[in-house]
């Protein structure tokens, strides 16, 4: 059964794995965040608002979730040294995020609640005096200084998103192969897509649609291709 | 809980200058008769502190202690020898190259708190406050005439690349209050 | 003759906002290593006077003590603070409590953009930044002495929970920079 969440406020990815954990009763850990993939990622398809960068925060973290949960439904499944770090950063990052929602919490306990006053302010005695380092040409420069701090700033984020595919595109895509071929290789299914992330979201949309029973995967040798064919269901349910 | 000497600390720390005693009395909610007592007694935990309490017939107000006027005095000289520094001379700079800017606005185009800034600019003498006519809460500042003669100019427009740069900074304030109040209607 | 703690009261007093630690011992002729003493001096003299000294790792400013908030509402109405939001509160958490000090490790930790955050909590003073001296193009973030005024105290160790939560994310801090090491000798 899936978990219901408030939807409507959520900063980051953390903060929604988190609340899915948490009412699980659960500690952040494999089983846990395998558990909670599911729900996690109904999250990410209902949310249709999220601006392009959050959604790239989103679905990387559906990606390694995936990644765990494979890995609880295929026990065989090795890591490799990327993917193990990965897994690890985001368990790192879950436990430090738990932290500082704790520590944000107790903040906005006493934010603004005793406010210790400043100084009252005084009228300045004014004593004319420049400086050494004041010259007009020392004013063009720092403000040159502070417009260009500023399209630095502004154009960072941008440079950082790059074009994802949506999990629905992917299990979209997947049923639709799955559909059209009786049988179709892991690895030709991956080809399509070059980006790393496109290949796991693939992958373990597939896995998805295995543990649903709508195709039946047997793969052959620890790193072949994983072979997919349909089973006995007449069509394909469709995930979510 | 604050004893009331230590109350009336506070209230002579925060209010900046003169506070007349019948407004402590009232602040502190006990009778004038009284702030006399009160008053004595800070005195008394004030002694040899550094700063001391002032009083008139009508007001008080904290100062620093006759002890202190020579290392003050070096504070403000050391205050006002020093380099303006990064940080007073891009807020001057913004002062400069915009027309009339308030603090929000100085703050929005550095992307930084700009108050500390704008007293050492204010002390030295180097930009004046003026309310704006428009809505009396908001102070416009700009530079001050001898700043511009110490600049060797006798108009902001004499600034090098002035049209540019204000260009540039007015570009930036116009956006952010459109974003800010953008922000205030969505809340 | 003043005491240091003395004349400390008294700069801080006139200085009207932060005084750096640095500054503060060059006027006061002592080494740097010292104004820990002197001002640990201060804040046992202003013990339940109603003033406090509110002090960063670098700055340090007189400020009414939190239990005179209400009064000293009543007197300045101005002094009401304006709320954060929840992205900007678990920003300031981050900071706050070491859990990262730059704006990547921010990012990291919450696994969202955090630049508006620290835009708002910088434009609001609760923030500065300092280039990193191990790396200048890396700023690192830390509380300023307005934050623990808004707290309510006058130094970060008496951040509620502080020594449980920030140890905590000291520990996973560390973990990290270890793995992060680690992958950089596998590469």
């Amino acid at each position: 059964m899936p978990f219901n969440i408030k939807t409507d406020s959520y900063e980051g990815p953390f903060e929604v794995l988190l609340d899915l954990i948490e009412a699980r009763k659960l500690l952040v850990n494999d089983l846990a965040l395998a558990n909670i993939t599911e729900d996690y990622i109904q999250h990410v398809r209902a949310q249709t608002a999220f601006p392009v960068e959050e959604t790239a925060n989103f679905i990387q973290i559906a990606a390694t979730l995936l990644l765990i949960k494979s890995k609880s439904l295929i026990p065989d499944l090795a890591f490799s040294e990327e993917e193990n770090a990965d897994v690890e950063d985001l368990k790192r990052r879950l436990a430090a995020y738990e932290k500082v929602r704790e520590a944000a919490r107790e903040l906005s306990r006493v934010y603004g609640r005793t406010v210790m006053a400043a100084e009252g302010e005084r009228a300045p005695e004014v004593v004319f005096a420049p400086s050494r380092d004041l010259s007009a040409a020392a004013l063009a420069e720092a403000l040159t200084r502070v417009l260009a701090a500023r399209e630095a700033v502004e154009e960072l984020p941008e440079a950082r998103v790059k074009p994802l595919v949506t999990i629905e595109e992917m299990m979209d895509q997947l049923a639709k192969r799955v559909q059209s071929a009786m049988a179709l290789s892991f690895n030709e299914f991956s080809k399509e897509t070059k980006e790393r992330i496109e290949v796991i979201v693939s992958f373990l949309a597939l896995l998805e649609l295995v543990k649903q029973g709508a195709v039946a995967a047997e793969q052959h040798e620890v790193y072949g291709d994983i072979r997919i064919s349909h089973t006995a269901s007449t069509s394909v349910p469709y995930y979510g | 809980m604050l004893t009331p000497p230590a109350a009336a600390h506070a209230l002579l720390f925060a209010s900046g200058g003169p506070l007349p005693k019948k407004q402590l009395a009232k602040l502190l909610e006990i009778k004038e008769s009284e702030v006399k007592l009160v008053l004595k007694a800070l005195t008394d935990s004030l002694k040899n502190s550094g700063v001391v309490v002032v009083e008139t017939d009508t007001e008080v107000e904290l100062r620093t202690a006759s002890e202190a006027s020579v290392i003050v005095k070096k504070l403000r000289e050391s205050e006002l020898a020093r380099d303006l520094g990064k940080a007073s001379l891009e807020t001057l700079a913004v002062i400069a190259y915009g027309t009339g800017t308030t603090r929000g606005e100085v703050d929005w185009v550095r992307g930084v708190n700009s108050s500390t800034s704008l007293r050492t600019l204010l002390i030295r003498g180097l930009i004046e406050g003026k309310e704006d006519p428009a809505d009396k809460r908001r102070i416009r500042y700009s530079l001050t005439t001898e700043a511009l003669a110490h600049l060797g100019i006798t108009h902001i427009r004499e600034l090098p690349r002035a049209e540019e740069l204000s260009g540039a900074a007015k570009a930036i304030i116009e956006a952010e209050s459109a974003a800010a109040a953008a922000a205030e209607v969505a809340e």
